[in-house]
């Protein structure tokens, strides 16, 4: 190969290696000596100096998220040649620039320590060793060679030039591809088929919606894309100048979705479908305007009488009135489809959620069909090679980017039936359930070490490339899929590509050529600084009702086992299919709705735990015909008492030291029994017996009540709309001092403060600020995940969260309300930070400045002058302050997690308060460059980890001294109030009162 | 009242003392006056007599910032733009290198090792001299740009003059920061280095 | 070693009105550089002796004085030397240095009272005047400096004042 | 002098208070022996536990965010209460001349010093990076970094500094004279020693003459010191905006406590220590009893102040304050609360009777609760306080390890051990101020005008 080429071939890669751990920048362990003075010892330069490569300064490039199907755009920060931080890709229409916390840590994927070093050969009595790529490449090619047609692979890739080659690799062989992702849709798009002839995944547009009516589906949490779902709701729900959508949640469960509802109704599992039926009943025959051929369906429907499915579901028919009515008034849109309530009358529900849709002529509107949203093959495919497998029809099964192990039911016997194929081939980097029980184990490259593209929707081609070397000794699976395509031959020699990435320049030099663009090289380099093709989506198509959606109909759900409760596994928020359970930032990420961290745990209502007489944090056993489980209990008011809920995504049999033996599977009490082509996940009920042990719950909550004490406010939407301030809501403020006592003492606030003209304070200083507008939070806690990977956060563990010591800068404190004799229940969120006080009174009980206030309105903590007295920690009345009570750096980052830490960031020692900063190395940063430019900070310019990742744009940051700033102006908001303001310690942080829907009706 | 003053007194020394303890390490005031800049002739023998720490290559600062006049950044070039001041690839070295094989056996066989290395592939590990607590952010560009081209060797001594670089001051000591920062009249906020 | 010691006359008394006695008619006949030794302060000695208060308050004053201003000193010009703001409260807050102020005056003024004693004790040593151990347990002792020729003198006064033991140091 | 006084005049002779104080030096008995042992245990538990501290850090012990300051803090502050009593004893009472401080106080200040030595620990022990403590002093450093002395933190060093300077200097020239008097009965080796420590003490007039004016001056000095080292204590509490510390009564109420908990240590030291020492006829009833009265008083104002935090706490309607003291009777840590005002406001109710007041069993055995009572009251303050705070949701309660008894065990430890063998070196009553109430033999009748 000529050097040209070789460039082509290789962009990168040698320009790309990481400076070894004794780098300027201190990389790894190094980085660990934070507030110690440990110094480095050697200096090691690049090889080749690089023009894009500036020790100190970082890099971007752009990439893909793989964490799960959304496909969001990421942005990914290096530095000396090291990816550390993950956000989103503005220019991408899914996420825009912001990205959810299991996107951000796709990073402990890629730095887990669980990842292998190499190819792995399982010996006969079942050990795994370490061999060679050529062996292993070798071993594989001998098996499929001689496997002949019966080659099967599964794989969880989603639609991309990789699948495409899969398509054709196994095409050529003649074998199989099943695509299985485990929530998949498939009620949902057998739902469309029925109702509406074509079996895709519409978008739904959250963002035009004026009333949003959620059949027990989490849109803010996994169904879909949970960005791009919380970006329009944020949009349509969160408050802005008099408009604000109506969110309805109708579900078993409240979930972080139903937390952030108007209305939440508890109502009886599987009944979703007779109540939207009865909805559109009540709307077909109340409503003229309907489309046109809605009117057939009168008669199917006048069937379904709101009184009927109030029996159904326990929610009273006038209710069902009301919400038919206001949908029907209203831009609306009704979700079903949830993981949470997918029983085994689940397409019913969903046909029902269409009707519905369709009678409100959402269909087209907020409900648009483009065909763009890829799907896999079903939970029926896997069944019917699950049958293959039993009957020992499979040679060589190679499973990608899945694990059915984990994410299929025992009581189906997946794993005993996988052990009857010929050889398992299996490409985890880390190995997992199914990873384990593979004869030969082929680690994947991370999909910041590799070349792919994915088209996760309509009119998006979005581009992976490596940002750095391999961590460990991966191969891509596209290259090894070639390489063995190259030493079988025969079927497989059409794949002649040298390498997958040369496989994808070839599929792009098409796009390019069918787009008219002639210089491939510089259509390239723009896609890929792009980080791909993002094109206007293309209009919807113009869908009727099939003859199927006469066929609607209603049929109360099979639950198996006759156990007194319903069984509600439900997919957690931060694990999602159980791939986030070997990544402690999301395992210490507080579970948005019972802020329990590390744990399974049974969600029980108050009143069945009263009748049981079981507490919180009692360890129960539950029993379906299928299984048992055992977890401790936490009482929730927000799961229906008929219901036991238990959250997915733990209870890996391996997956890494952080996944192996923690928790449990909910999986296990379920039955892969279904009805059509999905896995009924809310299908059994249960007993459940007390064991009278006791386990301490990892949760963040002390006291869910506020107490009185105006922490989260709220306001009703009518007082909003008049533009009252929450004191206003609250009957005003009444001030206890006189007009000239309280003159008096702001007079020597002034005076006191005249006298703070002396060194560095001298002068015109900005005064850093932010807003957090409650009316858009969800509670998503994505900004937590954030601001561990921006400032070194050490995760401490479970034992440590038990006892109170996680470390988290940003909490999302959730708040009860309501919900005891009889009112209703509902929660409140507010992101609790460092409040950088003017009268911090944190700052002069230090006695030795380590806690003090910068010129410009920053509450600086040094930790090395820090000697940990903690009276700082004591006198927050915030809470907010974290103290590093032992050496958690040095204890819990192991090899290579280190990679990782912010160089800009001290890592803190043992032994030293911290808290958080409003990111001052992002505002230094942004000042040295202004300086360096002789130029003032503009507005905007920098911005904190946290307002940066947050889907909602909840969070405002910027100089609240410059009056055109968003966050000063934001700051001037009726609904603005600052948490304590009795003490009188003047917040930086504004907090925007929640809005909330009610009582209008 | 005297009392007083004598307590003032006491105070002032003290902090004196202090200031005085931290600002002995001296300053690089310039080239004096019609000193040649012409390099001895060395092997890599003689490093052991040469103050500083012995590097797997002996790299002469003093005739290339010295003799031949090289502005730091040339190599250094990080620090112009970058709070790192980064340390020069062996590419860069081959830049002149490929065609410079040096005045006498020594330097031959210094620039030999170089050679090899880059077409090793490996990298060379300098032993580091000067390195700050990494709880200190040191933004080498600002001062690069604040200070100008005599910046570097404000901090770093007279490397021009090093045939093998040493420390000249204590840089690490956070005493040299604040002095200077005191002379200059430039912030004192902690929290400008500190985060 | 003895001839060390100063010349003069011991006298050891039981009786402590025998020995102010003794102590009058001494100084009486001009012997007024006596030392008296006992185990536990003894007004009536006091009174005989007729000393002036002692001056040891003067070096409590000073040093009190010298630890407020040293304490006031020491916390403004410390707060000014680097100004570091906290709490949104002025630089050189005088009411939290009050108490620094106030702690310091009381360990000076300690510290003062006791080297004042130390020093005024040690301005009238005793090392070379005869002693014996009887005057920390229960006698009184008088020692009277003066030559070989006025000792006899000075005995017989003792003698006659009712002293238990005479002995002489030359 | 008064009538009460005169009763109770010391019998014996000087020579016999000479010869009994200086009997009990040196003491071999069993007891004496055993308790000695049994602190110096103690003492190595609590240094074990300070080297793991010293290795893993501070999150051995219990701490529970927001439970920053636990059981170390509460046994510091308890330490330097415990300090107060001997002070008090030993200068407030000498300035009013009261007579039945002279046979104790010599106890009570040796008492106080190494109770403040104590507490003085706990400054180090409790920080994070400990070996960086000195950074609390304002020494002169390249950094030119000097410490906020607006922080109560700092008070605190310069007050228990002085503290305990001023109070060992206090012991220390009381001493003198009868260090003076031990050497001239003594001999051998240990009179060299002791000949040493009297710095030249012959008792000469002039000696005398400024001796007991610095004395006095001492006891004038110490006198606002005692006062005002708990009060500075109490305002790192005080000073601070936590519901539950925010009071203005705390330095008053802080005092009285620690003038309460240090009579309580003092009955237990003194009542098994006149035992072993055979001092019976030395320490008596007659001492007792009025420290109990002290104890009463002492007793009753916190009594007080117990009721007064309740009253403002409602009054003030502020809802933090308010949950905090409810939480205090009836939240998790009830218990704990209960200790505290039963054993502090209603056991001291008790000397009320001077049958109780004298019965030097009962004394005993009241004084332990008084111990844990007072160390209970700083554990309520402390901690209750710190879990309940302004933010409900940040709510914690502590669960104390054995790194946290370790450490208070250990404290008591070091206390006694210093407390036993100056017990055994050094006169443990004061020799020169008793024979100054004892009236020397006169030649002819009659008293002196």
């Amino acid at each position: 190969m000529s050097k040209e080429t070789n460039e082509e071939q290789r962009p990168g890669i040698d320009r790309r290696q990481f400076l070894t751990v004794a780098g300027v920048a201190g990389v790894g362990t190094a980085a660990l000596s934070g507030c110690s003075t440990d110094r480095i010892e050697k200096l090691v330069p690049y090889m080749v100096g690089d023009e894009d490569h500036v020790p100190g300064v970082a890099t971007w490039y752009a990439s893909t998220c793989t964490e799960c199907p959304a496909g969001c755009s990421l942005h990914v920060k290096t530095r000396e040649a090291r990816a550390i931080k993950l956000e989103g890709n503005p220019d991408s229409p899914i996420n825009g620039g912001s990205l959810c916390a299991r996107g951000q840590a796709g990073l402990q994927g890629l730095y887990n320590p669980g990842r292998l070093l190499g190819p792995k050969r399982r010996d006969a009595d079942g050990s795994y060793r370490d061999i060679t790529w050529e062996e292993a490449i070798a071993e594989l090619a001998a098996q499929v060679g001689s496997a002949g047609s019966d080659v099967h692979v599964l794989s969880g890739a989603g639609a991309g030039s990789f699948t495409d080659l899969l398509t054709e690799w196994v095409g050529a062989l003649g074998g199989s591809l099943v695509r299985y992702q485990p929530f998949d849709n498939e009620a949902l798009r057998a739902a469309n088929q029925q109702v509406f002839g074509r079996g895709d995944v519409p978008d739904f547009a959250f963002g035009k919606a004026g009333f949003i009516l959620s059949f027990g589906t989490d849109f803010l949490e996994t169904w879909q894309g949970q960005v791009e779902n919380q970006r329009g709701f944020a949009e349509s729900h969160g408050y802005h100048d008099g408009h604000m959508a109506k969110h309805v949640y109708l579900g078993h469960r409240m979930d972080l979705t139903g937390m952030n509802a108007d209305e939440w109704h508890p109502t009886h599992p599987g009944s979703d479908a007779v109540v939207a039926l009865a909805m559109a009943n009540v709307i077909l025959s109340e409503r003229e305007r309907a489309p046109a051929d809605a009117g057939t369906l009168r008669s199917v429907l006048a069937a379904f009488t709101p009184e009927q499915a109030s029996q159904e579901s326990g929610l009273a028919p006038e209710a069902i009135r009301r919400i038919a009515r206001e949908f029907a008034s209203h831009k609306s849109l009704a979700v079903a489809g949830g993981i949470g309530s997918q029983h085994r009358g689940a397409v019913e529900a969903c046909a029902a959620v269409n009707i519905l849709n369709y009678v409100s002529g959402n269909v087209g509107d907020t409900v648009v069909f483009r065909g763009g949203r890829p799907a896999a093959d079903g939970y029926g495919a896997l069944e019917s090679l699950a049958s293959e497998l039993d009957a020992g029809r499979v040679a060589v099964l190679i499973v990608h980017d899945a694990n059915p192990v984990h994410t299929v039911p025992a009581a189906t016997g997946f794993a005993d039936k996988m052990a009857k194929a010929g050889f398992t081939v299996s490409t985890a980097s880390v190995m997992d359930d199914t990873a384990s029980q593979a004869d030969l184990v082929l680690p994947n490259l991370h999909a910041l070490e590799r070349w792919d593209d994915l088209r996760p929707a309509a009119g998006v081609q979005a581009l992976m490339q490596p940002v750095m070397m391999p961590v460990r000794d991966g191969r891509a699976t596209g290259d090894v899929l070639l390489e063995v395509a190259r030493t079988v031959g025969g079927p497989l020699s059409g794949l002649d590509a040298p390498s997958f990435e040369a496989y994808l320049k070839q599929r792009w030099s098409n796009i390019a050529a069918a787009r008219g663009r002639t210089d491939f090289r510089v259509f390239w380099q723009e896609a890929l600084g792009n980080g791909g093709l993002f094109d206007e989506a293309a209009p919807g198509a113009d869908v009727r009702l099939a003859d199927g959606a006469r066929r609607i109909g209603f049929q109360r759900p099979t639950f198996d086992g006759d156990g007194e409760f319903v069984f509600a596994p439900y997919p957690s928020s931060m694990l999602y299919d159980g791939r986030g359970a070997n990544k402690p930032w999301l395992l210490e990420n507080p579970d948005p709705v019972t802020k329990i961290t590390w744990q399974s745990w049974v969600e029980l209502h108050p009143d069945t735990a009263a009748s049981l007489d079981v507490r919180e944090g009692e360890v129960v056993r539950l029993e379906s015909p299928h299984g048992s489980l055992e977890a401790p209990v936490y009482v929730y008011q927000g799961v229906h008492p008929g219901v036991v809920a238990t959250p997915l995504g733990l209870g890996h049999t391996a997956y890494g030291q952080y996944a192996e033996g923690r928790g449990v599977n909910a999986l296990d009490l379920v039955s892969g029994e279904d009805g059509a082509g999905f896995l009924p996940y809310l299908s059994a009920r249960v007993t459940l017996h007390k064991t009278r042990r006791y386990q301490k719950l990892a949760k963040t909550e002390g006291n869910p009540r506020q107490l009185g004490r105006g922490i989260a406010e709220a306001m009703p939407f009518a007082a909003a709309v008049q533009g009252q301030t929450p004191a206003e809501v609250h009957g005003g403020h009444h001030e206890v001092n006189t007009e000239r006592e309280v003159e008096a003492i702001a007079g020597w606030g002034e005076a006191q403060r005249e006298r703070l003209d002396k060194g560095d304070y001298q002068g015109e200083h900005p005064n850093w600020g932010m807003v957090v507008d409650l009316a858009r939070c969800t509670g998503c806690s994505a900004c937590v995940t954030a601001c561990y990977a921006e400032n070194n956060i050490p995760f401490v563990g479970e034992q440590e969260v038990v006892r109170g010591r996680e470390m988290s800068w940003m909490r999302i404190e959730r708040y009860f309300e309501g919900g005891e004799d009889g009112e209703g229940f509902s929660t409140r969120v507010v992101p609790m930070m460092c409040q950088h006080c003017d009268n911090a009174p944190c700052e002069p009980v230090c006695p030795v400045f380590a806690a003090y206030h910068t010129p410009d309105g920053l509450n600086a903590q040094v930790y090395n002058r820090c000697v940990g007295t903690r009276y700082c920690g004591n006198n927050c009345p915030y809470k907010v302050r974290y103290y590093n009570w032992l050496a958690y750096p040095k204890l819990n980052f192991e090899e290579p997690l280190p990679l990782q830490l912010n160089p800009d960031v001290t890592v803190r020692a043992r032994g030293v308060m911290e808290k958080c900063t409003f990111c001052i190395q992002r505002i230094r940063g942004a000042q040295h460059q202004a300086a360096m430019e002789d130029r003032p900070l503009q507005d905007g310019e920098v911005t904190t980890a946290c307002a940066q990742a947050c889907p909602s744009g909840a969070i405002i940051f910027g100089d609240q001294h410059d009056p055109g700033s968003r966050v000063a102006q934001a700051a001037e908001d009726h609904r603005g109030y600052h948490i304590l303001e009795d003490l009188n310690v003047r917040p930086s942080v504004t907090y925007l009162a929640k809005v909330q829907h009610g009582g209008e009706h | 009242m005297r009392k007083l003053v004598l307590a003032l007194g006491v105070c002032t020394v003290l902090a004196l003392g202090a200031l005085a303890f931290t600002s002995r390490s001296a300053v690089w005031q310039g080239p004096a006056p019609g000193d040649s800049l012409a390099a001895p002739t060395l092997a890599a023998g003689d490093t052991a007599g040469l103050p500083g720490p012995r590097q797997p290559i002996f790299f002469r600062h003093d005739i290339h910032a010295g003799q031949y006049k090289m502005q730091c950044q040339y190599c250094h070039y990080a620090a112009e733009v970058s709070q790192e001041p980064g340390m020069p690839s062996s590419q860069t070295c081959m830049g002149c290198h490929l065609v410079i094989a040096g005045s006498d056996s020594s330097s031959r066989a210094e620039i030999a090792k170089v050679r090899d290395a880059h077409n090793a592939g490996e990298a060379i590990e300098w032993t580091r001299i000067h390195s700050l607590a990494r709880h200190a952010h040191f933004p080498h560009m600002r001062h690069v740009k604040a200070m100008g081209p005599d910046a570097c060797m404000t901090c770093h001594g007279d490397v021009a003059r090093m045939p093998q670089v040493f420390k000249v001051n204590n840089v690490t000591n956070m005493g040299w920061c604040i002095t200077c920062h005191l002379e200059r009249n430039v912030t004192r906020d902690c929290s400008a280095c500190h985060y | 070693m003895a001839n060390a010691m100063t010349p003069g006359v011991l006298g050891a008394f039981v009786h402590v009105d025998a020995a102010t006695d003794a102590i009058r008619a001494l100084r009486a006949n001009g012997h007024t550089d006596l030392t008296v030794y006992n185990a536990a302060p003894n007004h009536e000695i006091e009174e005989a002796l007729e000393h002036k208060v002692s001056p040891v308050r003067m070096f409590t004053l000073v040093g009190g004085l010298t630890g407020c201003a040293a304490g006031f000193a020491m916390t403004i010009w410390m707060s000014l030397d680097w100004p570091l703001l906290v709490g949104g409260k002025p630089f050189d807050s005088v009411p939290p240095y009050t108490v620094l102020a106030f702690e310091l005056t009381i360990l000076f003024g300690a510290l003062f009272t006791v080297a004042g004693m130390m020093i005024l004790s040690f301005l009238k040593p005793t090392t070379k005047l005869m002693y014996d151990e009887k005057f920390t347990d229960d006698q009184i002792g008088i020692f009277v400096p003066c030559a070989p020729g006025a000792a006899g003198g000075v005995e017989e006064v003792m003698k006659r004042a009712g002293s238990v033991e005479v002995r002489h140091a030359s | 002098m008064t009538a009460i006084a005169t009763d109770n005049r010391p019998t014996q002779t000087h020579a016999e208070v000479t010869r009994d104080v200086v009997a009990t030096l040196g003491t071999q008995s069993r007891g004496y022996t055993l308790m000695l042992f049994g602190a110096v245990a103690l003492f190595l538990v609590g240094a074990l536990t300070f080297v793991l501290l010293l290795k893993d850090g501070l999150g051995l012990a219990g701490y529970k965010s927001p439970v920053m300051w636990s059981v170390y803090i509460t046994t510091f502050v308890f330490w330097v209460g415990i300090g107060h009593a001997g002070t008090l004893i030993s200068a407030i009472l000498f300035l009013f001349r009261s007579p039945w401080r002279t046979a104790v106080y010599r106890a009570t200040e040796a008492m106080t010093v190494f109770a403040v030595m104590t507490a003085g620990l706990f400054p180090i022990i409790h920080i994070g990076r400990q070996w960086v403590f000195y950074w609390l002093l304002p020494y002169p450093n390249q950094r030119f970094l000097w410490p906020n002395f607006k922080s109560p933190l700092l008070w605190d060093v310069f007050a228990i500094g002085t503290y305990l300077t001023v109070s060992t200097t206090f012991l220390v020239v009381g001493l003198v004279p009868d260090i003076a008097a031990v050497r001239d009965k003594v001999t051998g080796w240990r009179k060299k020693v002791y000949t040493l420590c009297s710095l030249g003490w012959t008792g000469s007039d002039n000696q005398w003459r400024h001796y007991t004016r610095g004395y006095l001056y001492l006891a004038a000095l110490a006198t606002p010191l005692v006062l005002s080292v708990h009060s500075v204590v109490s305002w790192d509490f005080a000073m601070s905006i936590v519901p539950g510390w925010h009071g203005t009564i705390f330095a008053p109420y802080f005092v009285a406590g620690a003038i309460y908990s240090g009579v309580g240590m003092v009955f237990t030291l003194l009542i098994p220590l006149r035992k072993v020492l055979h001092l019976e006829h030395m320490i008596t009833e007659y001492h007792f009893d009025n420290l109990a009265k002290l104890t009463l008083l002492t007793g009753s104002i916190l009594f007080y102040a117990y009721a007064m935090e309740y009253f403002v706490a409602w009054y003030s309607g502020v809802a933090a304050e308010q949950t905090t003291f409810y939480l205090r009777a009836f939240g998790p840590m009830w218990w704990a609360g209960w200790t505290m005002i039963i054993c502090n406001a209603f056991v001291s109710q008790l000397f009320w009777f001077k049958k109780i007041r004298t019965n030097i069993a009962a004394l005993f055995v009241i004084s332990i609760f008084i111990n844990i009572g007072m160390w209970f009251e700083r554990y309520v303050i402390i901690v209750s306080s710190l879990g309940n705070d302004h933010l409900p949701f940040a709510w914690g309660q502590l669960d104390p390890t054995w790194a946290d008894w370790g450490i208070l065990a250990g404290s008591f430890g070091w206390f006694l051990m210093y407390f036993l063998l100056f017990a055994r070196t050094f006169p443990i009553v004061a020799i020169q101020e008793i024979k100054e109430m004892i009236p020397m033999p006169r030649k002819r009748a009659g008293g002196h005008h």
